[in-house]
């Protein structure tokens, strides 16, 4: 069939990563002459559930899911496909009940990619602290992976702390970095597992007063952290294909509903920057 | 005298079971509000749309009917959202980790969810923590412990019936979830106007002190309603679970405050003593039918937020304005 | 009656503290079937705590209780209604919210199949409301109704319980002379059916009316027991306050000719008075008296600003002050001794020293500043001046009625007001300081204030005004000189 | 007898001036706290963590003056967090959109703050509306509206000035934001016991309606109070923003019960009338030193939420444990 109307549930459009992703498919459906519903979870399963229904009720011919919570609930899935709409999963997939197709940055290539980068810049040794994201979430989970990947294949660094954020927020960034340098004067590496958590812990350089130079990673080349990446506010970070994963999702949606079957996974990688290159993605975001 | 005095005796109980106690604004309100979405959008009025509604609100409706209990008697309950979550965790790991059925999965929620309401109501009662505080602390233990029971992770893999129990429509009408919100209404109500023990809730809300002096046994009551506030937030989060088909330690969150919200659009003041559940339930439905045509309306998350403070603020106004 | 039985409750060494304070001395006290005890004292005498040992609201630090032989100890009100206590406690206790009918059965809704049966609720209720002349619809809130109207249904709520005892504490204190007698009606069927009362008044004319034995309290110990009610009151009160009392009532001044506050056709927004006319002069006492329900209070509120005017005008020295707030009117001078002491007068849980600073802050103010020390001096000075007995720190809940009701007077007259208004002024007080707040009001006068004296105790609107307006169901009937007025010329108005 | 009466006025005055006022017990919390880090952790008892701490509470501590003012009168503000966005929103976008000079910006936010409690104040006393809903009608709204300015975006790039207002220790000590903090605590404090306004809200508090008769103007004062709250949510959302250095619209999620928490902590009483701002320091403080030193501690996210919990019920229960 034709895909006339989308809908798109979004887990949290408070994090910058998301609302990109809906700009992405927004906009490309947009030429496309697609309408897109769109609805925002809250990072809540059950009002994504909700919404899911709602949107159900609205005749979609297709569905982009981003799934609420600590990980994907099968349900959205369980609806849409009971009633024979494609599913395409974003970000996150339930084992359970996995979308038609599912398409994500692959978290843990990029993180270790990252941590390599900052490890390197310290000269492969030195203390280190890592900022979590929300526990227990799928991305966490993955970032932490293949960083400690990076941090084993290098036995001069030490991770020395780590702490956990509940909303991957600049402020609880600034806060754990100024308690851990606190702790710990002598770190040299940081890794922030999203760029607001990177951006905060060098505001907690910056304001411990430690006289040794902090190499600091980040992740998901937010539109807002790329400039100050630029300007060298930080030192590296994974730029996530956010308008990429819109534009693939929305293409993803339309030739599953034609019909056609897609990989399981299409994960795409997220560009390693550095002050050096972030220019390119400031001008254009991939 | 007497040919007009019976008709008006019979009219005077109907009125008086149906009592709205202060709802009768928000009931307008609702009306309002449905009629003006089902002249804006196709979908809003179709059976499919509201059955849809009534499925969304079954967690919010179990819960408010709890709060409404806390409420009434003066008191708060800022627990319930993380009360929710952690009897979720407590049945997904009794159910799936240790390989219990799921019927001891949902009896050890229920009793985790009792014993946080008893320790709330005995803080208030025993250590004279204001509601508010004790309950604050009880919304920070609980999620803490939902979190800890599997260290952050969900738990799925539930059997399929499960899941179904919120979904298939039997007769094509009632989910077993839905007819469970409805029997906790019906209940919720009944115990509230027509036993003295409801009727005891009254009293204490409108003056702990008179409550005590006529005998009524506050404490033992005061700690009764949050128990109860307790075991509908887990019995919510075993509804929750069934619409998820899976247990989350982060469910629930800030889900007080829509509760909260929901009774006291319904007319039940936050100083207690005065309002009920049919306005609760007109209040639930407020929040619901919003959220609802909202989504259906494709009105952006943002300006949801705008309207929906809007409307909270209008409805409650429109009820006291009423009262002058 | 059958006073040679055996007491249903007797106290023997009752003692009570509050923190190092020892309130009751060892209180000895015996009740027999079919009698009225009436239990009288000074304000801060110890009655009020005496009931609430009795009714179980407070435990005794020390001393024993029977009841009916056996060894009696509530730990709650529950148990001491079960055993079959039953008390009005001095202040109201209503909840506003709930129908009458509610309020009269809290905490023993009769029930039908365990259920509560709302017919025999309101069916009762209703029956026990009129046996006290009120006519109130048992469905209707009590939110709204005159503390009279409350009294009586707290009356209606001890007169159902059936209790063996009752514990009458001030029933009558905001009553009228005709409720009153409706009240001592029941007491005396209650008495014919074996029931013990413990009653509880200031109003001495009532207790020989009502009571069989009489006993007096001073400073928490019992001092005086007669057995029987006919002694002269003169004797009471020597008992009662341990010296003798030359008159209640002071001597008036001679107001001058010259009009401080003129109201014109007042009418209440909410209609419970009507085009009501009269004028103050300087250094007048100009009472107001009516039956319960006339609309006095309302229309002394409106004056004071705190009930809203739907037309008509208030007129100070000649100027249109009409106040649209509390505030208007306290700015023009005029201050409003409210009804309620409870919800009207007093911030319960705060010091007295605090109470009274409250509607004075501009005046506590030192260069601008509200100091703790500011606060204590000028309600020590002010403690003092109107004798309430009690330390600025204390809190008001602390207080006995009679005292707290004396700081509630303080806290209006401490700013040298030009008009006083006084809602039922002594309510609750006894003879000694009610004597003391006479002469105060008569000294205001004196000074050239304007004072307004709203009152159902006749003796007292009788004694203390120069001039006495009646009211009857929100109009003004009359106006009665010192001269023509006395109680049959002031019920023929109030009831006409 | 006057040799003692003497000395003893002059305890009076200063136990008056530093009056607890029921938050003894909440002292001896942060007591105990503080000398259990010290053991238990190095990094606890230096004089640069200290610093740290005092730097953390910045925005909490601004904010929990204005609340409570506005729970001594008995009321309640769930809006502040919001607030608080939607100033550092509008602050960032007068200054780095609109391009206009950073004083403009904040000038700007402080009225949209003090617009929001202004708004706040009158539903609550023009509409009746009570202030737990009022307050979260205008949480909803001003969260909408701080994510609509730039579409749910941050923005960064401020003077390099603007940030180290929060971070340069003058004379080795005092940053801007902490001295703008303690400049807020000594005002706050001062209305409060030696001015006249300020015993009003106390009497407000205890009871609207004597208050009211003692010729209060109860409406003015509650709009004020909500006013101020907002302004000062609004001053702590700029403070936030030298922190971060950029502004954000999720900036400030939850902050109301951090915050309310602190004030109830320090032995403001939500029924209002009793309270004070010694105590709510003590309480800032109780929450700030908390979360450094489970930081510091190394304690995993889930267990603070509990260990917090329990220490909240503790400190109120102490208090109320205390008094009797
Ligand atoms: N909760 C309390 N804390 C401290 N003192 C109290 C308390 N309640 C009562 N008192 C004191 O106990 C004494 C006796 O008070 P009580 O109320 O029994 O007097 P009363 O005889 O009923 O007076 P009144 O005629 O004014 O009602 C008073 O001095 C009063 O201040
Ligand atoms: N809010 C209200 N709603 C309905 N009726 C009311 C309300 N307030 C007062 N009333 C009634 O209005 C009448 C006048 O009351 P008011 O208090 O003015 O009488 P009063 O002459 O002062 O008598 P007293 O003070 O002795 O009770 C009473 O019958 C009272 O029950
Ligand atoms: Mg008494
Ligand atoms: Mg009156």
């Amino acid at each position: 069939a034709e895909v006339k109307r989308l809908g798109l549930a979004v887990t949290n459009l408070q994090a910058d990563y998301f609302n990109q992703i809906k700009i992405g498919v927004e906009e490309y459906a947009k030429e496309l002459g697609i309408e897109v519903i769109t609805v925002d979870a809250k990072n809540d399963g059950a009002t994504q559930v909700s919404q899911v229904q709602d949107l159900l009720t609205q005749d979609i011919d297709a569905l982009i899911y981003l799934p609420a919570g600590a990980a994907a609930a099968a349900v959205p899935a369980r609806l849409a496909k009971a009633q024979g709409i494609p599913v395409v999963n974003v970000d996150r997939n339930a084992d359970d009940e996995p979308g038609d197709t599912f398409i994500a940055t692959d978290n843990a290539t990029s993180a270790y990619e990252v941590c390599k980068h900052v490890i390197g810049l310290a000269g492969g040794a030195g203390k280190m602290i890592m900022i979590h994201g929300q526990k227990g979430t799928t991305p966490e989970v993955e970032r932490t992976k293949g960083c400690m990947q990076a941090i084993g294949e290098n036995p001069g660094v030490e991770l020395v702390a780590q702490q956990w954020s509940n909303q991957w927020s600049q402020a609880e960034g600034l806060d754990i970095s100024q308690n851990l340098l606190q702790a710990n004067p002598d770190v040299t590496i940081i890794f922030g597992q999203a760029d607001g958590l990177a951006l905060g812990a060098a505001q907690g350089v910056k304001v411990s007063g430690v006289e040794q130079r902090v190499y600091i990673g980040g992740f998901d080349g937010d539109t807002t952290a790329l400039p100050i990446l630029a300007e060298g506010g930080f030192d590296a970070t994974a730029t996530q294909q956010v308008r990429g994963i819109g534009r693939l999702a929305v293409d993803s949606a339309v030739k599953l509903a034609a019909g056609e079957t897609l990989p399981a996974e299409q994960l795409l990688p997220g560009y390693l920057t550095t002050p050096e290159n972030a220019g390119e993605y400031v001008a254009e975001h991939p | 005298m007497t040919m007009t005095q019976a008709p008006q005796a019979g009219r005077m109980r109907l009125a008086d079971m149906f009592s709205l106690s202060g709802a009768t604004g928000p009931l307008i309100g609702l009306f309002v509000l449905c009629v003006f979405l089902s002249v804006s959008t196709d979908a809003f009025f179709t059976l499919r749309n509201l059955l849809n509604v009534l499925d969304q609100i079954t967690v919010l409706g179990i819960m408010a009917v709890g709060m409404t209990y806390v409420i009434l008697i003066g008191g708060i309950d800022l627990a319930v959202g993380s009360v929710l979550a952690l009897a979720m965790m407590v049945m997904g790991y009794t159910a799936n980790v240790l390989g219990y059925p799921i019927g001891v999965g949902i009896a050890a929620a229920l009793v985790v969810a009792a014993f946080s309401g008893a320790v709330s109501g005995l803080m208030i009662t025993l250590f004279r923590v204001p509601a508010f505080i004790s309950t604050l602390a009880m919304m920070s233990i609980a999620r803490g412990l939902a979190n800890m029971i599997t260290d952050g992770q969900q738990i799925v893999g539930f059997p399929a019936w499960f899941s179904m129990l919120a979904f298939i429509r039997h007769g094509g009408f009632l989910t077993v979830t839905v007819a469970l919100m409805l029997v906790v209404f019906v209940l919720g109500w009944f115990y509230l106007r027509y036993t003295s023990g409801g009727r005891s809730l009254y009293a204490i809300g409108g003056s702990p002190e008179v409550a005590r002096l006529a005998g009524i046994n506050v404490s033992l009551m005061t700690v009764g309603v949050y128990v109860v506030s307790g075991v509908l937030a887990g019995l919510a989060g075993i509804v929750l679970a069934m619409r998820l088909d899976s247990v989350q330690p982060t469910a629930g969150f800030t889900y007080e405050l829509d509760t909260i919200a929901a009774v006291v659009i319904g007319g039940t003041s936050l100083s207690g003593g005065q309002g009920g559940i049919i306005g609760t339930i007109i209040g639930v439905l407020i929040i619901g039918v919003l959220r609802n045509g909202l989504n259906l309306l494709g009105v952006s998350p943002f300006t949801q937020a705008v309207v929906i403070g809007v409307v909270i603020a209008l409805a409650v106004a429109a009820e006291a304005f009423k009262k002058r | 009656m059958t006073s040679d039985n055996s007491p249903i409750l007797s106290l023997k060494g009752i003692r009570k503290s509050y923190g190092p304070i020892e309130v009751l001395h060892g209180i000895d006290l015996d009740i027999r079937p079919g009698e009225v005890v009436a239990l009288l004292g000074e304000n801060g005498a110890g009655k009020s705590t005496v009931s609430k040992i009795i009714s179980g609201t407070v435990p005794p630090s020390s001393g024993e209780m029977t009841w009916q032989g056996a060894p009696y100890a509530p730990a709650n009100p529950r148990d001491a209604i079960d055993a079959g206590v039953g008390m009005i406690h001095q202040e109201l206790l209503l909840l506003p919210h709930l129908t009458i009918a509610e309020n009269v059965f809290v905490g023993r809704y009769p029930r039908r199949n365990g259920l509560v049966d709302r017919r025999t609720m309101r069916d009762e209720a209703s029956r026990g409301l009129r046996r006290l002349g009120l006519d109130l619809p048992p469905n209707r809130l009590v939110q709204g109704l005159s503390t009279a109207n409350q009294q009586l249904i707290e009356i209606a709520k001890a007169l159902t319980l059936n209790a063996r005892l009752l514990i009458l504490d001030e029933p009558t204190a905001a009553l009228g002379g005709e409720e009153t007698q409706r009240l001592f009606d029941q007491i005396r069927r209650l008495k014919a059916d074996g029931v013990g009362i413990i009653y509880i008044s200031h109003r001495l004319e009532e207790i020989r009316q009502i009571a069989d034995r009489v006993v007096v309290m001073r400073d928490g110990a019992k001092v005086q027991e007669f057995d029987s009610a006919d002694v002269p009151v003169r004797t009471i009160v020597e008992a009662m306050v341990g010296r003798s009392l030359e008159r209640m009532f002071p001597a008036l001044g001679q107001p001058s000719a010259e009009p401080v506050l003129e109201v014109q056709g007042l009418t209440g927004a909410n209609g419970r008075f009507r085009d009501v006319n009269f004028a103050v002069r300087k250094g007048e006492i100009f009472g107001i008296a009516g039956l319960v329900g006339a609309g006095r209070t309302e229309l002394v509120r409106a004056i004071a600003g705190a009930d809203p005017i739907a037309s008509g005008s208030v007129h100070l020295e000649g100027q249109d002050i009409t106040p649209k707030s509390p505030r208007d009117a306290i700015r023009s001078g005029i201050v409003l001794v409210p009804e309620d002491r409870k919800l009207q007068g007093l911030v319960l849980d705060h010091s007295i020293a605090e109470n009274i600073a409250y509607p004075n802050l501009a005046q506590v103010a030192q260069a601008g500043l509200v100091t703790g020390g500011a606060v204590q001096g000028f309600a020590g000075h002010n403690i003092k001046r109107f004798g309430v007995k009690g330390q600025g720190n204390q809190n008001a809940n602390e207080l006995s009625g009679g005292n707290q009701q004396k700081v509630v007077i303080a806290k209006w007259l401490a700013r040298n007001p030009r008009v006083v208004v006084l809602d039922e002024p002594t309510r609750g007080i006894d003879v000694g300081a009610r004597s003391s707040i006479y002469d105060i009001i008569a000294g205001l006068a004196a000074e050239g204030v304007a004072v307004i004296v709203v009152s159902s105790d006749l003796e007292e609107v009788l004694g203390v005004s120069h001039r006495i307006m009646v009211m009857a169901a929100g109009r003004q009937a009359g106006i009665l000189d010192y001269a023509e007025a006395n109680d049959v010329s002031v019920m023929e108005l109030a009831t006409a």
